[in-house]
């Protein structure tokens, strides 16, 4: 099944006010937090910088927001909100970008490929597309465990471009893995288009070669993607098979501080007149459901938490040196090791 | 005791394995209908079923990450790729997923996943490659090199139960090779080297397919009143450096024979190990490598055989370090 | 464009009487090699034996047949039919097989991977699918090189489950290269039906990924394999891009001689019923271009060609040892290889 | 002389040997219209235009494939694989594709390519790797890792009209050092050792972005009159073994330095070689190594400077060798 549409699959999954709302607070917590944090690296008091997932924020919120205890995902470099969603608290993730001692790597791992098994998190690694496989596997674990959990892989539309994407998908389809492939194309890969990446407009057309459904959906609005994902997690949890659900989508900043913006100022600002928070903001007013003061209201409680954890992370120590010699293998292999 | 060929000891290993522990699965190119191309995991399709015992498409990339993401999620996945040489494609799974995550979630994760990989020096410069140099040089990995159908078994039953990964090296000696094999389940320890025959003069360190060719030149060097002490790492990491450290102390020399290439193999660790430790001083002659010259394996079998290391290359090496002051 | 059905494009190439006559010529010669190469393996005359092509003579010949000098072709492990087609003599295949000092590796590689510059066949590697880029980037060369040529690239069906397929394919498309992909689809992986391997009904539909066509041939007609293959060659030719054919075959043997025959002999009876070479004989017959007794003297001087070769190759002496040490490198290291 | 930094003297070595040979052509990621994450091929795009200068989708597999097939056909690609974190995802094309071509064909193929790729033991436990004991390992891959810009010039040149396919290491620090280049084209012939500094008490080998360290460490020794004779192979792979066998001789003593991990490294074989040539017999102390103690880069930059070597490990080790007997 091919879309070549903006479109997506029916599902009875209905979201009540209040999960709109929830969804719009997980949306902008995600932005303020990458604000923050860009804000922060400039300033010298976060060591690394972000992806910026800026613009891409309906998206994790949306794939994840329905998602039940004892399901797994495995965010892309970019999926910040994944982590938000999923329970992981701005300590946590301020911790993880300090690689402070409180952190859930111990200063091994930074914020973005950070696993946190209690909030069904998977660790990604660096290599683009190389989590794509991982993602697979932990849903056929799910499944001859005998439960009907599913797992949500999330990657970049470059990654679609490797070689483990190609043979994920296709193993994920033969074996009817319990997962749902997540495309967030915000058409670059760094500085690369995708138009000079590849030669086909929708990636969800890929999806044909491996006998599973592709579906294009709106990046842009959280409730087309929740929607769409839900329809695709039934699919998984029912034994039917995978789904790939390409998120259209754009990339409102560059790829990361160290780069230079290679866009033109137009391009980045057509970005802007499709921002997934205003256009769910829109929506909820009219419908009554949210308010300006209420807006305003959750601006301030976000900007004192973070406030708050920027604080309380600054305060937490660096690893003990001795923490990089542990963990390499389970017991320390001593001389053993050579 | 009951004899038995190297794939049928490996094949009762994964057996046992696959029926004391369900968490305990196979996956790889012609393993399950076919049972395998040496024949390790015939018959477990019949005992375990198709969820447990999978064909997969060809994707070793891909099912090694699978097995990679089974495992961090409590599975303990077992997975053939069907020679070293193509072990190529897989390497970002290995190194990048399996090797890194205990390290990046701080122990929160771990991935006991077996890869196991046939090495020959045979075939021709593709499928004759062993490649363990590269594994031994990734932290976070544990290596391992059994030499005879005891040992496999247990290796494997050991590699099956650490929650590390390891990359299991059969050569394809191995399969055919007969030895006692006892019939009930038992381990053999990581880093245990196994000195296979004691001797004064010289310690010869070999591992797979070598060890074989290690004790024939032995044997022929006993003739000519040399005692070569043979021994067998068994693992490559961790690595028993202890026992070869005290061997060299009392023997003063030193011979390392491996089949894969020499430059930046195994036995330059051993020989650079062996130098920073408490043998230095006790060293009356260079450490000599017997090792694959440099040379890809060639189709030509008159060719072939001047690549791989044999007995009487060993031997030779042996009477230079014996020759020396 | 994806076609679902066994199809081909149209072209305006003919072949004549002549031509069909010497692709009838180049099959039954290749199945004669192959049987006699199969027998001389048994007999211990020759060292390895083949992958052999049995029942899939007419892809390879149908492919090849229309190339020009400066075309460049690198076969599968199984494409035993590109080096007759391109005027690789027998005894250069049989010096190959035994690996002897008159191959053209000097014994450091086998027939089936040999490369052939003046012929215009590349070597292949023993990875399955490996090979695949390398064709992609010859095509790339003679692009580059201001040339009209063109690359095919023959593979299996198990081969288009590698990521390198979907990197190639991807890359070809996207800077229009002048390369034909050609699967040899004959269902079977070793022993792994493709059915196992893969949830899609036809790999022509992987093209769409690419923004390529891909076209179902049955490749059992040699006839139908030519006319997909220039139609395809026209499209590199004039640097509109790659196309993907995907020819469905059967293998009539066991994958190699090293292996156990695990299909049911019903099913491999059945695969008998479509045999290339009688195809391609009743066509001709019924037309009047070939009698039984020109088939009959050209089974006679094949097999004559046939014990010629090995006769000869096996007075061929084994490459000298030194030469196992020589094209490493372009020069010795000596000691500066440690 | 004019002063470059590094990666403007990788730079102007690609404009040159693209303005001189056409057959010179680069692709990789954000090499073209953004001129390399690293600047190395700044304006190519402008000058070349887009069939020479081709930025690539994330498929290193694939375009290291397609160079080596545009290499079998005359051409001279350069590809960049921004990190050797993930070279991983290409190594079967480059050992089996790239590495081999010229053995099956008896010399009648071969791949002149340069797979230019960046080390720096920082970032994390994925870009943090420096792999080059891997490619160093493979017959039929030459390893060049140039310490400074007037080497990274003169090598990379000589690297792309080499005949065999080359992996070119540069190593993070090399793009922001500064360095007298000259402006014409030059070569450097690949297998000559440099020796950076003479000294008759102890020989330090360092290569890469560890001859700088190494270097300082020679002058803070000096200052306790130990004269450190510090060389830098520049190529690994052809290795001018005789330049450090023939200065071991003279100072019987060894340190070898790498930032990459020490078990398997190349530095093991740079030990081995030692011991079992002419200058076995001069060693006066074990040969020590200063590496990366085999532990991933961690992300925190507290625990990374315990795992890279410094100038005070090297100081270190020198003492410890200069105690001995
Ligand atoms: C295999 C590999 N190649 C290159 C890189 C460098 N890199 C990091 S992010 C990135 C772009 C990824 O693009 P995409 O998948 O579209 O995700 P996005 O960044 O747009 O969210 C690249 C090329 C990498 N990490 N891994
Ligand atoms: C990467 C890799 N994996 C596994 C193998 C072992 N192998 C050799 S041929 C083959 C089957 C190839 O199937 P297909 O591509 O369909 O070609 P066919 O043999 O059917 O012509 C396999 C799995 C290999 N050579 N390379
Ligand atoms: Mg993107
Ligand atoms: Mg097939």
């Amino acid at each position: 099944m091919i879309t070549s549409e903006v479109s997506y699959l029916k599902s009875s999954a209905i979201l009540k006010p209040d999960d709109l709302v929830r969804m719009y607070r997980l949306m902008l917590l995600s932005r303020r937090f990458t604000e923050c944090s860009l804000e922060w690296y400039r300033e010298g008091r976060l060591p690394h910088g972000l992806h910026p997932s800026i613009g891409q924020e309906a998206i994790g919120v949306g794939a994840c927001y329905g998602l039940r205890p004892g399901d797994w995902v495995l965010p892309s470099l970019r999926t910040t909100e994944a982590f938000w969603t999923r329970d992981v608290s701005i300590l946590q993730q301020l911790n993880a970008e300090m690689g402070n001692a409180a952190s859930v790597s111990r200063g091994k791992e930074a914020s973005h490929h950070a696993g946190y098994p209690g909030n069904g998190i998977l660790s990604g690694t660096s290599i683009v597309g190389g989590s794509i496989p991982v993602a697979v596997g932990a849903g056929l674990a799910l499944r001859m465990q005998g439960t009907d959990h599913v797992v949500i892989s999330f990657f970049g539309d470059g990654a679609s471009n490797r070689g483990d994407f190609h043979e994920a998908l296709n193993l994920a389809s033969v074996l009817k893995v319990p997962v749902v492939f997540v495309c967030e194309n915000n058409g670059y890969a760094q500085t690369v288009p995708a138009s000079t990446a590849m030669a086909l407009k929708d990636i969800a057309d890929r999806a044909a070669g491996y006998g599973m459904p592709g579906l294009v959906i709106d990046g842009q609005d959280v409730e087309a993607v929740y929607q769409a994902t839900q329809s695709a997690i039934q699919r998984a949890r029912t034994g039917v098979g995978p789904t790939l659900l390409e998120c259209k989508t754009n990339r409102f900043r560059v790829h990361h501080p160290f780069f230079e913006e290679d866009r033109s100022p137009d391009e980045v600002a057509r970005c802007w007149e499709r921002d997934p928070i205003e256009i769910l903001g829109a929506r909820l007013k009219e419908k009554g459901w949210l308010g300006q003061a209420d807006i305003e209201r959750m601006e301030q409680q976000i900007r004192q938490e973070l406030e708050e954890a920027i604080r309380e992370a600054e305060a937490v120590p660096t690893p003990t040196p001795e923490e990089v010699f542990t963990q390499i293998y389970a017991e320390s292999l001593g001389e053993m090791g050579l | 005791m009951r004899l038995l060929r190297g794939n049928q000891a490996l094949c009762e290993a994964l057996t046992q394995e696959m029926t004391q522990d369900e968490r305990v699965f196979v996956m790889g190119e012609d393993v399950a209908a076919h049972g395998g191309i040496y024949r390790v995991t015939e018959g477990l399709l019949t005992c375990f079923g198709p969820t447990r015992v999978m064909d997969t498409p060809i994707s070793e990339s891909g099912f090694v990450g699978l097995a990679v993401g089974a495992a961090m999620l409590g599975m303990r996945p077992v997975v053939e790729i069907m020679s070293c040489g193509w072990i190529t494609v897989a390497m970002d799974q290995i190194v990048n997923s399996a090797a890194k995550v205990r390290y990046v979630n701080n122990g929160g994760m771990h991935v006991p996943v077996v890869i196991r990989t046939v090495i020959s020096g045979s075939g021709n410069v593709y499928t004759g490659q062993e490649l363990e140099a590269w594994f031994f040089h990734v932290p976070g990995l544990k290596v391992v090199a059994p030499s005879n159908p005891y040992d496999a078994k247990g290796l494997l039953i050991s590699s099956i139960r650490d929650p590390d990964p390891v990359i299991f090296f059969e050569h394809k000696s191995l399969y055919s090779m007969r030895g006692e094999v006892p019939e009930e389940t038992y381990v053999l320890p990581f880093g245990q080297a196994k000195v296979r025959r004691e001797g004064s003069d010289v310690t010869v360190v070999a591992y797979s397919g070598m060890v074989a060719v290690a004790e024939e030149a032995a044997h022929e060097l006993a003739g000519e009143g040399v005692e070569a002490e043979v021994i067998d790492p068994r693992t490559l990491v961790p690595f028993d450096k202890k026992t070869i450290v005290e061997s060299v102390c009392k023997t003063g020399r030193l011979v390392v024979v491996h089949e894969s290439v020499r430059r930046g193999g195994v036995g330059a660790e051993i020989a650079a190990a062996v130098i920073d430790s408490d043998a230095f001083g006790y060293l009356r002659a260079p450490i000599l490598r017997v090792t694959n010259p440099g040379v890809p394996i060639p189709f030509s079998a008159t060719l072939r055989k001047i690549v791989s290391p044999g007995k009487d290359e060993v031997v030779a090496a042996v009477r230079r370090v014996m020759a020396y002051a």
